[in-house]
C-alpha cells in the first residue's frame, strides 16, 4: 500500500509540492479553502524581475496536477489528529482524510495597510496598495483607473508594514523592493509622462537580475527614488496627497503633492497559517512565521515528526524561490515516507 | 516691523512643488547619466574639495533634484574639475560634465 | 584687340578677392599684439621668409604631407595646386611675349587665347619659344583635368584616396566646388572652340579637340566659343567671389598661415586673429574624421575637428561639438595644414564658460620641508595608490631625498580646468601649486601623472627641472641607481597623450623599457597611438562611447599578444583595466618589480 | 476622502465617557488665557444638561507644565496627581474631568504606569501618606472636558439657537480642529477617533452645522511645546511652527480654528497678530484674522449665549466675522465694558491686523 500525504494550501507551494510528491510516488490529498488553485500568484499580473506573465508558471504548475492528487477546494480544516504516525484530518463539510505525513503550505497573506492609520489607506481617495495595483494591471482596466485619478505623479511607497516595530513587524519582506520597482517602470510604461517617485529606506535588490530592474528604472525610465519613510500622508482639497518624508541624502524634511500613492505592503503569516501552528503546536518565530527544525541545514522539517514545511510560511519568499523551496519539501517527505 | 526679540525661522523643509524645478530638467537633459545616482557618496568621499572644505557633490547634485538650489552657485564654484568623482563612481556618471552643466544652467538661469 | 565684355565676371571677381585678401590681412596684423608684430616685421626682413616659401612650394603647391598619406590623394591636390600655378606662371610668360608688355591687365594671360590667334604655331611645336608654351600650356591643363577627374571621383569613392568618411559639405561649397570644376572644363572648351574656328592658334589638345568640334557642331563656331569664353570668365568669377565664403578659402589663407608661422607666430591664448587664420586654412580635406576614435570607435561622425572649424566660421559652436572630444591630439598630428585643432577646441570651450566663475578661496598655502626632488603623484595616482608606492619604493631604493608632496592630499594641477575651457580659473590651481613648489627650493619636480606633467612643464613657468616619471627613471637607471635584475616580460607600451603627443615624450620610456622588458611592436603607436578613453577633455559622452573607444585602443595592443599592457598615466591605467583581459601596468610598477629582492641579483645596464 | 474608512477608525477608538457626577479639575493657564472658557463649560453641564459637578478649590496644578519642561520629576508629578486623587475620593466622586489636555495627558500616563509598575503607584500612596495623610481611590474614568462635551454634543446641538451655517449662502462654515498634543498622541485608543483622526471636535463641528477641513499640517503641534514658548530664545521656533500651520491652511479658506486644548488657541490667536506685526502676513478674510475658538466658546456661542460673557474679548483675532458669519447678535459697545457696563478702555490696535471689525 503506497503512502500518503495531505498538503494543506492550494498555492504556489502546495502546488508544486504535491506535483513532486505525486512524481515520485505518493498518493496526495491537497487541500485550498479557495475555490481555485494558485493562490496570491493568481493576484499577480507580470512578475519581476523579467515582467513574464504571472499566468505562465501558474500554467506550469497547474500541468502538475496529474494523477495521484486529489483536490480538495473549499475545504476548510475543522481539526488535525495525529495518531500513530497518521494525521487525521476534519474537513468543515464532515469529511475526514487521511495521511502518513503533512505538508503546511498555508502562505502568507499581505499586511493590512489600514493599521499604518497615517498613510490613509482607505480612508483618501487616491491611497491604493501594490496589490490592488496588481489587480488593476491583471483587468486591462489601468489606463481607466490611473487616468480617473488625473496621475500625473505618482509615490511608491517602501516597507509599509515591514520593517517597522509600530506596525508590530520587525523583519524585512524582501520582495517589495522588486515590486515596486517593476511596478514603477510598469506604470511608466502605461503612462510615459507620468512622474514616478520610490520612497525608500534600503533598496534590497538581492536576487538575479534584480539591481538590474533599479538601474533600468533609473536609466530609461527616469523613475527617482528618494531616501526616507513616509511619515504622513494628508490629502489635499483637490483629492491628491500630500507626503511628508525626511529626505535623508539632503537631511532634509520633504513635502511633496502626489496624484496616487501606492503602498508595498509586506507579508505576514495567514491567518490559516498561525490557527494550524497553534493546533499542531508548530514552533512560531519572533516574526510569527513557522520554524522549521533548523534554520539552515533542515529547513523543510518541523520538530514534529510527519509534519513538513513549505514556501511562505516561513517567511517572505518570492515565486522562484518557493518552487525550489517546495521541490526540497517533496524529497523530504518522500523521504520520510520511505 | 517690530521686533519681539526672536525671528520666525525659514522652514528648512523642502517644499518639492513650490521648487522650480527647470534647472533640474535642464541639467538632466544635458548629463542624463545624473538620473543613475544611487546615492553611495563614492564621489563625496574621493573628493578633492570635498577635503578642504564642506564641498559634497553628491548632495548638491541630490538637491538639485529637488529643485533646492539656495546654495548652489556658492557651492559649485569650489570644484577643480580634477574628475576623481568621475572616475570612482559605480554607476558612471559622468559627473565634470554635470558640474559644468549646473554651471551652465545656473549661467543660463541667472541665479 | 585686348578688351571684351566677357573679362569682366573674372576680373570683377579678382578684384573682389583680391582686396577682400588684402583687408583680412590689415586686419589680422592689426589685431597683432606687439611680440606678433615684432615677430613679423623681423620676419619680413629675415631668410624666414625663403623657409615659408619653401614650405609653400612643398605643402601648398606639391602637397608633400598628402603624398605621404596617400599618392591618389597627393597627386589629386598636386594637379590641382602645382597645376593651376604653373598655368598662371605659363600662361603669364607667354602672354608677355604676344602683348610685348611686362604690365598687362590680370585677365590678359587668363583669355589670352581669346585675343590672340597665331596661325604660325603649330599644335605639336615645341622648339620655338612660342610653340613650347601653347604645348605647355595644353599639357598643364591635362594635367589639372586629370586632378578634376580624380577630385570626381573622390566624392563616391574616397576609399581609393585613402578616406574612410570624406567631409560633408555645405552649400556654399557646393556652389563654389562646381564652379572650381567647370573652370578647366569650360578653358579647354572655350579654347578648343576657338581654336576650331580659326581653324589655328590650339595647342595639341585644344586644336585637335577644336577641329572635331568644328566638325560636328552645325552653329556659328565662333559664337559658341564667344559664348564658352563668358561662361568660363564667369565660373571663375563666382569662383572669386564665392571663395571668402566657402572652403577654398583655405588656398590664400594657408600662404598667410605659412609666412605667419615661419615668422615664430603662434596659436596662443588670446591670439583672435591667428585662430582664425588657422580655421580659415582648413581645406576641409576630412584627414582628421579617419583617425578620430570618437569615429572609429563610437561611430559619432559629427564634432571632427573639420566640422568643429566649420562650425566656427558659421558661428554656430554648439556645447555637444565643443565638448564631445578627447583633445587626444591625433588629428592635430595629421592634420596636413598644420592646424592647432586641440588648442582651437580648448579655446571655444573658454569662449563657452567666460562668465562661469570659480572660488578656490578656500586653498591656502602650505609651507612645506624643503628637498632637492619633489616627486607629485597626481589626484588621478591616488586612485592607483601602487604607482606612487612603487615609484616611492624605487626612490627609496635609489636613495633619493625626496619630497612626495601631495602625499596626504592633492589640489588638481589645474590641467582638467584648462580641457574644461577655464584656463583664467586654472591660473588659481596653479598659483597655489607653484608656490607649495618653490616652497620646497626643489631643483627637480618628477610627476607619475602625464596630465599634470604637461600642464607643469606649459604653463606654470617653473625654473626647475620637470620630469615625468618614466624620464626620471631612465636617468636614474642609466646612473646606475636602480639595481635591476632580468625581467623580460612581454610588454606592449601605451603612449598616454599627454605624454607622447602632448609633451612628446615618446623615447624616454621606451628606452627604459628595452633595459627591463620586452616590448612588442604595435599597430599604432608613437605619434599614432591610440587614446585610452578615459581623456578629461572628454566632457560629454556616455559609459558607453568611452568603453568602445577603450576596446578599440585595448585591440590594438592586444594584437600583439602582450603578457603586460603598460602604460605611463594613472588615468589610462585604471580606464584600460576595467576591459583589459591581460594585466595592466604602470612603468613604474614594471620597474619596481625588476627590482631584486636579494642583493646580488644586480644586472648592469 | 472615504468617510467610511474615517468611520472605520472611528469605531476602533471609542472610549468610555462617564454619564454625570464629574469631578472638575481646572487648568492651570486657561483662566488666564480664555476666562470664559471653563465657566461655560461649568454653565452648560450644570444649566443645560443638569449634570451633577463638582470642584474643589484646593486643587492645584497636576505639574504637567513642570514636568513637560524638565523642571518636576516624574515621582513629584505622580505624589501631586495622587493629591488630586484624594481630593476626588474624599469627595465621593470617581469620573475626573480635566480642563488641561496636558492634565488629562499627565492622568492618563501616570495611571498607565502605575498599571504596569504598580510598585510606583505602591510608592506614590507612600509619598502622598508621608505629605499629606490623605488616601485615595484611582478614577473609574478620566475624561477630558471636551469629550463630555463631544458626549453630549447632540443634546447641545438640539438646544442650539445658532448653528455653524453661514446665514448668507446657507452654506456650512468651513471648520479648522487642532487637538492638543496630549490628548492623543500619547496613547491613541485614549482619544476619541485616535491619534491620526480624532473624532472628538470633528463630532461637534458636524452636529452643529459645520464642515470640517483637512488641511496637511493638521497633524502638526501649535508651536507651544512647553519649552518653546517658556525659554524666550525659543520662541522663533515657537512662531514658526504656527506659521507653518497657517501657510497650510490659509488655501482652504477656513472660517475659524476649534481648539480643546489651553496652549493651542493662546498661540494659535496670538502668534497671528505677532506675525502680522512681525512679517505684515495676516490669514483670513480682509486682514482679520482667523478666528481661534475653543470648543466651550463655541457651544455656549451655539447655545446662544452672550458672546461677551464668553469672553470673546479678549481674544486677539475677533471673532465678529465668525459671529456675522453665525448671525449672531452682538453689541459692540459691550465689547470692552465690565460686567456693571463699567468702560475698561480700548486695547490698542495691531498695525496690520484689522481688530476693530468696524474699520472694516
Amino acid at each position: 500500500m503506497s503512502k500518503t500525504a495531505i498538503i494543506i494550501g492550494g498555492g504556489t507551494a502546495g502546488m508544486e509540492t504535491a506535483s513532486q510528491l505525486a512524481r515520485l510516488g505518493v498518493e496526495v490529498d491537497l487541500i485550498e479553502k479557495q475555490p481555485h488553485l494558485g493562490g496570491h500568484l493568481k493576484n499577480w499580473d507580470r512578475l519581476f524581475p523579467n515582467r513574464r506573465n504571472s499566468d505562465e508558471v501558474f500554467d506550469y504548475l497547474e500541468k502538475g496536477m496529474n494523477d495521484g492528487i486529489s483536490l480538495h477546494l473549499n475545504a476548510e480544516i475543522s481539526n488535525i489528529r495525529k495518531s500513530e504516525e497518521k494525521f487525521t484530518i476534519a474537513l468543515q463539510d464532515g469529511k475526514e482524510l487521511q495521511s502518513d505525513a503533512l505538508v503546511i503550505a498555508t502562505g502568507y497573506e499581505v499586511f493590512d495597510a489600514r493599521k499604518k492609520e497615517e498613510y490613509g489607506y482607505g480612508i483618501y481617495d487616491n491611497v491604493i496598495t501594490s496589490v490592488e495595483l496588481e489587480e488593476f494591471f491583471r483587468s486591462n482596466k489601468q489606463k481607466n483607473l490611473l487616468e480617473g485619478v488625473a496621475s500625473k505623479r505618482i509615490g511608491i511607497i517602501h516597507c509599509v508594514g515591514s520593517r517597522d516595530e509600530k506596525a508590530g513587524n520587525l523583519y524585512c519582506s524582501k520582495l517589495c523592493c522588486v515590486t515596486g520597482v517593476k511596478q514603477a517602470i510598469e506604470i511608466k510604461e502605461l503612462m510615459p509622462d507620468a512622474e514616478i517617485f520610490c520612497f525608500y529606506m534600503d533598496l534590497r535588490m538581492f536576487d538575479r537580475h534584480f539591481e538590474e530592474m533599479y538601474y533600468e528604472a533609473q536609466e530609461k525610465w527616469g523613475i527617482q527614488f528618494i531616501r526616507g519613510r513616509l511619515s504622513e500622508a494628508s490629502e489635499n482639497t483637490d483629492h491628491t496627497l500630500l507626503v511628508k518624508v525626511e529626505d535623508t541624502l539632503t537631511g532634509l524634511p520633504l513635502k511633496m503633492k502626489v496624484d496616487l500613492l501606492i503602498l508595498l505592503v509586506g507579508f505576514v503569516p495567514s491567518p490559516e497559517t498561525r490557527r494550524l501552528a497553534a493546533m499542531l503546536g508548530l514552533k512560531e518565530g519572533d516574526d510569527r512565521f513557522l520554524c522549521p527544525a533548523d534554520e539552515h541545514t533542515i529547513t523543510n522539517s518541523t520538530e514534529i515528526p510527519g509534519v513538513f514545511l513549505a514556501g511562505t510560511v516561513k517567511g517572505p519568499a518570492g515565486i522562484a524561490n518557493t518552487i525550489t523551496d517546495a521541490r526540497a519539501t517533496a524529497i523530504q517527505v518522500a523521504d520520510y515516507l520511505k | 516691523m517690530k521686533s519681539f526679540g526672536y525671528n520666525i525661522t525659514e522652514d528648512r523643509q523642502i517644499d518639492f512643488d513650490a521648487n522650480d524645478r527647470n534647472v533640474t530638467v535642464f541639467i538632466n537633459e544635458i548629463e542624463p547619466s545624473i538620473l543613475l545616482c544611487m546615492g553611495c557618496g563614492s564621489c563625496t568621499a574621493t573628493c578633492t574639495t570635498g577635503h578642504f572644505t564642506d564641498f559634497n557633490i553628491r548632495k548638491i547634485h541630490t538637491l538639485i533634484q529637488r529643485g533646492e538650489l539656495k546654495h548652489l552657485k556658492k557651492e559649485i564654484m569650489k570644484c577643480m574639475l580634477c574628475g576623481k568623482c568621475q572616475l570612482v563612481c559605480p554607476r558612471g556618471v559622468n559627473l565634470r560634465n554635470l558640474i559644468l552643466s549646473i554651471h551652465t544652467a545656473l549661467e543660463k538661469s541667472g541665479l | 584687340m585686348t578688351f571684351n565684355l566677357f573679362v569682366l565676371p573674372f576680373s570683377l571677381g579678382f578684384i573682389f578677392l583680391f582686396f577682400t585678401m588684402i583687408m583680412k590681412n590689415r586686419s589680422w596684423i592689426h589685431e597683432m599684439d606687439v611680440e606678433d608684430k615684432r615677430k613679423f616685421k623681423s620676419g619680413l626682413r629675415s631668410p624666414r621668409i625663403f623657409f615659408a616659401l619653401r614650405e609653400i612650394f612643398f605643402e601648398s603647391l606639391l602637397h608633400r604631407k598628402m603624398f605621404r598619406r596617400n599618392p591618389m590623394l597627393g597627386y589629386m591636390h598636386m594637379s590641382f595646386a602645382f597645376g593651376w600655378f604653373l598655368l598662371i606662371l605659363f600662361g603669364n610668360m607667354e602672354s608677355r611675349i604676344y602683348s610685348g608688355f611686362w604690365i598687362n591687365p590680370p585677365y590678359y594671360p587668363i583669355f589670352l587665347k581669346f585675343f590672340i590667334h597665331d596661325k604660325h604655331v603649330l599644335p605639336f611645336e615645341i622648339f620655338t619659344v612660342p610653340g613650347f608654351f601653347r604645348f605647355s600650356m595644353d599639357l598643364l591643363l591635362l594635367f589639372v583635368l586629370s586632378g578634376l577627374f580624380l577630385a570626381i571621383l573622390k566624392r563616391s569613392r574616397s576609399h581609393w584616396f585613402g578616406l574612410k568618411k570624406t567631409s560633408q559639405l555645405q552649400f556654399s561649397d557646393k556652389v563654389t566646388m562646381t564652379c572650381l570644376w567647370l573652370i578647366f572644363p569650360l578653358r579647354l572648351l572655350a579654347e578648343s572652340f576657338t581654336a576650331g574656328a580659326y581653324g589655328y592658334g590650339g595647342g595639341f589638345i585644344t586644336q585637335h579637340l577644336g577641329n572635331v568640334l568644328a566638325f560636328l557642331w552645325p552653329l556659328n563656331d565662333k559664337d559658341v566659343a564667344y559664348a564658352c569664353w563668358w561662361m568660363y570668365s564667369l565660373s571663375l568669377g563666382i569662383f572669386f567671389v564665392m571663395l571668402p565664403y566657402s572652403r577654398y578659402m583655405h588656398i590664400p589663407t594657408e600662404l598667410i598661415l605659412i609666412f605667419y608661422r615661419n615668422f615664430g607666430i603662434q596659436t596662443r591664448k588670446g591670439s583672435g586673429f591667428f585662430s582664425e587664420i588657422e580655421l580659415l586654412s582648413c581645406s576641409r580635406c576630412g584627414v582628421c574624421i579617419d583617425v578620430c576614435q570618437l569615429n572609429t570607435a563610437a561611430g559619432i561622425q559629427d564634432i571632427q575637428a573639420v566640422y568643429f572649424l566649420q562650425s566656427i566660421r558659421h558661428k554656430q559652436v554648439m556645447n555637444n561639438i565643443v565638448n564631445r572630444c578627447l583633445v587626444c591630439g591625433r588629428c592635430q598630428e595629421v592634420c596636413p595644414v598644420g592646424i592647432h585643432t586641440d588648442y582651437q577646441r580648448l579655446f571655444h570651450r573658454e569662449v563657452f564658460r567666460k562668465s562661469q566663475a570659480q572660488d578656490f578661496s578656500f586653498l591656502n598655502g602650505e609651507s612645506t620641508r624643503k628637498a632637492e626632488v619633489i616627486y607629485f603623484a597626481g589626484c588621478m595616482s591616488h586612485l592607483t595608490p601602487t604607482i606612487p608606492e612603487a615609484m616611492q619604493q624605487i626612490l627609496d631604493t635609489a636613495k633619493i631625498d625626496y619630497l612626495y608632496l601631495d602625499k596626504d592630499h592633492t589640489v588638481c594641477c589645474g590641467r582638467p580646468l584648462m580641457l574644461a575651457g577655464k584656463p583664467v580659473q586654472a591660473e588659481m590651481l596653479i598659483a597655489q601649486n607653484k608656490k607649495t613648489i618653490l616652497d620646497s627650493e626643489a631643483v627637480l619636480l618628477v610627476t607619475s601623472c602625464p596630465i599634470c606633467y604637461r600642464v607643469f612643464r606649459e604653463d606654470y613657468k617653473l625654473d626647475i627641472r620637470i620630469l615625468h616619471h618614466t624620464q626620471y627613471l631612465l636617468e636614474l637607471i642609466k646612473k646606475g641607481k636602480i639595481p635591476l635584475q632580468a625581467y623580460f616580460r612581454k610588454v606592449a607600451y601605451h603612449d598616454p597623450c599627454d605624454l607622447g603627443r602632448g609633451s612628446g615624450v615618446y623615447n624616454d620610456p621606451r628606452e627604459l623599457l628595452l633595459k627591463i622588458a620586452d616590448p612588442v611592436k604595435v599597430r599604432n603607436e608613437g605619434k599614432d597611438s591610440l587614446c585610452c578613453g578615459g581623456s578629461l577633455g572628454l566632457i560629454n559622452a556616455g559609459t558607453e562611447e568611452k568603453d568602445r573607444i577603450t576596446k578599440e585602443a585595448l585591440e590594438n595592443y592586444l594584437e600583439a599578444k602582450p603578457e603586460i599592457l603598460l602604460t605611463a598615466c594613472p588615468l589610462c591605467k585604471k580606464t584600460f583595466a576595467k576591459h583589459s583581459p591581460v594585466e595592466v601596468m604602470d612603468v613604474a610598477e614594471l620597474v619596481m618589480e625588476a627590482i631584486p629582492k636579494k642583493a646580488g641579483e644586480v644586472m648592469s645596464c | 476622502m472615504k468617510i467610511e474608512g474615517k468611520q472605520n477608525i472611528w469605531k476602533e477608538y471609542q472610549k468610555e465617557i462617564a454619564e454625570d457626577h464629574f469631578f472638575y479639575v481646572r487648568s492651570c493657564v486657561r483662566q488666564n488665557f480664555f476666562p470664559g472658557s471653563e465657566k461655560t463649560f461649568l454653565r452648560i453641564l450644570q444649566y443645560e444638561l443638569k449634570k451633577d459637578l463638582f470642584e474643589n478649590p484646593s486643587h492645584t496644578t497636576c505639574s504637567g507644565i513642570g514636568y513637560h519642561t524638565d523642571i518636576i520629576p516624574f515621582e513629584t508629578s505622580m505624589t501631586m496627581v495622587a493629591r488630586q486623587f484624594a481630593l476626588m475620593t474624599e469627595a465621593g466622586y470617581e469620573n475626573l474631568v480635566t480642563s488641561c489636555i496636558t492634565s488629562f495627558g499627565l492622568y492618563s500616563e501616570v495611571l498607565e504606569t502605575w498599571h504596569h509598575f504598580p510598585e510606583l503607584e505602591e510608592k506614590t500612596r507612600q509619598f502622598l501618606r508621608k505629605a499629606t495623610g490623605r488616601e485615595f481611590k484611582k478614577p473609574a474614568n478620566v475624561s477630558h472636558a471636551s469629550d463630555i462635551i463631544f458626549k453630549f454634543r447632540k443634546e447641545i446641538a438640539e438646544k442650539s439657537k445658532y448653528s455653524l451655517v453661514n446665514k448668507d449662502t446657507g452654506k456650512p462654515l468651513r471648520v479648522v480642529e487642532h487637538i492638543g498634543c496630549h490628548y492623543s498622541k500619547m496613547f491613541p485608543s485614549k482619544g476619541i477617533g485616535g491619534a491620526e483622526y480624532p473624532y472628538v471636535l470633528v463630532g461637534m463641528i458636524e452636529d452643529w452645522g459645520g464642515e470640517v477641513i483637512d488641511y496637511p499640517e493638521r497633524r502638526h503641534c501649535c508651536g507651544f511645546g512647553f519649552r518653546q514658548y517658556l525659554v524666550q530664545a525659543n520662541r522663533g521656533f515657537s512662531i514658526s511652527c504656527s506659521k507653518k500651520k497657517f501657510d497650510s491652511m490659509e488655501p482652504y479658506k477656513p472660517d475659524m480654528i476649534l481648539t480643546n486644548c489651553p496652549g493651542c488657541p493662546m498661540f494659535l490667536d496670538r502668534w497671528q497678530y505677532a506675525i502680522s506685526e512681525m512679517e505684515g502676513k495676516t490669514y483670513g478674510e480682509n486682514n482679520q484674522g482667523i478666528p481661534v475658538l475653543t470648543y466651550e466658546e463655541l457651544a455656549g456661542l451655539v447655545l446662544g449665549y452672550n458672546p461677551w460673557d464668553l469672553g470673546l474679548q479678549v481674544h486677539q483675532v475677533p471673532a465678529e466675522p465668525l459671529l456675522d458669519k453665525m448671525g449672531i447678535p452682538y453689541d459692540p459697545e459691550m465689547k470692552f465694558r465690565g460686567a456693571d457696563g463699567q468702560d475698561l478702555g480700548k486695547p490698542e490696535a495691531p498695525t496690520t491686523l484689522k481688530f476693530y471689525a468696524k474699520e472694516v
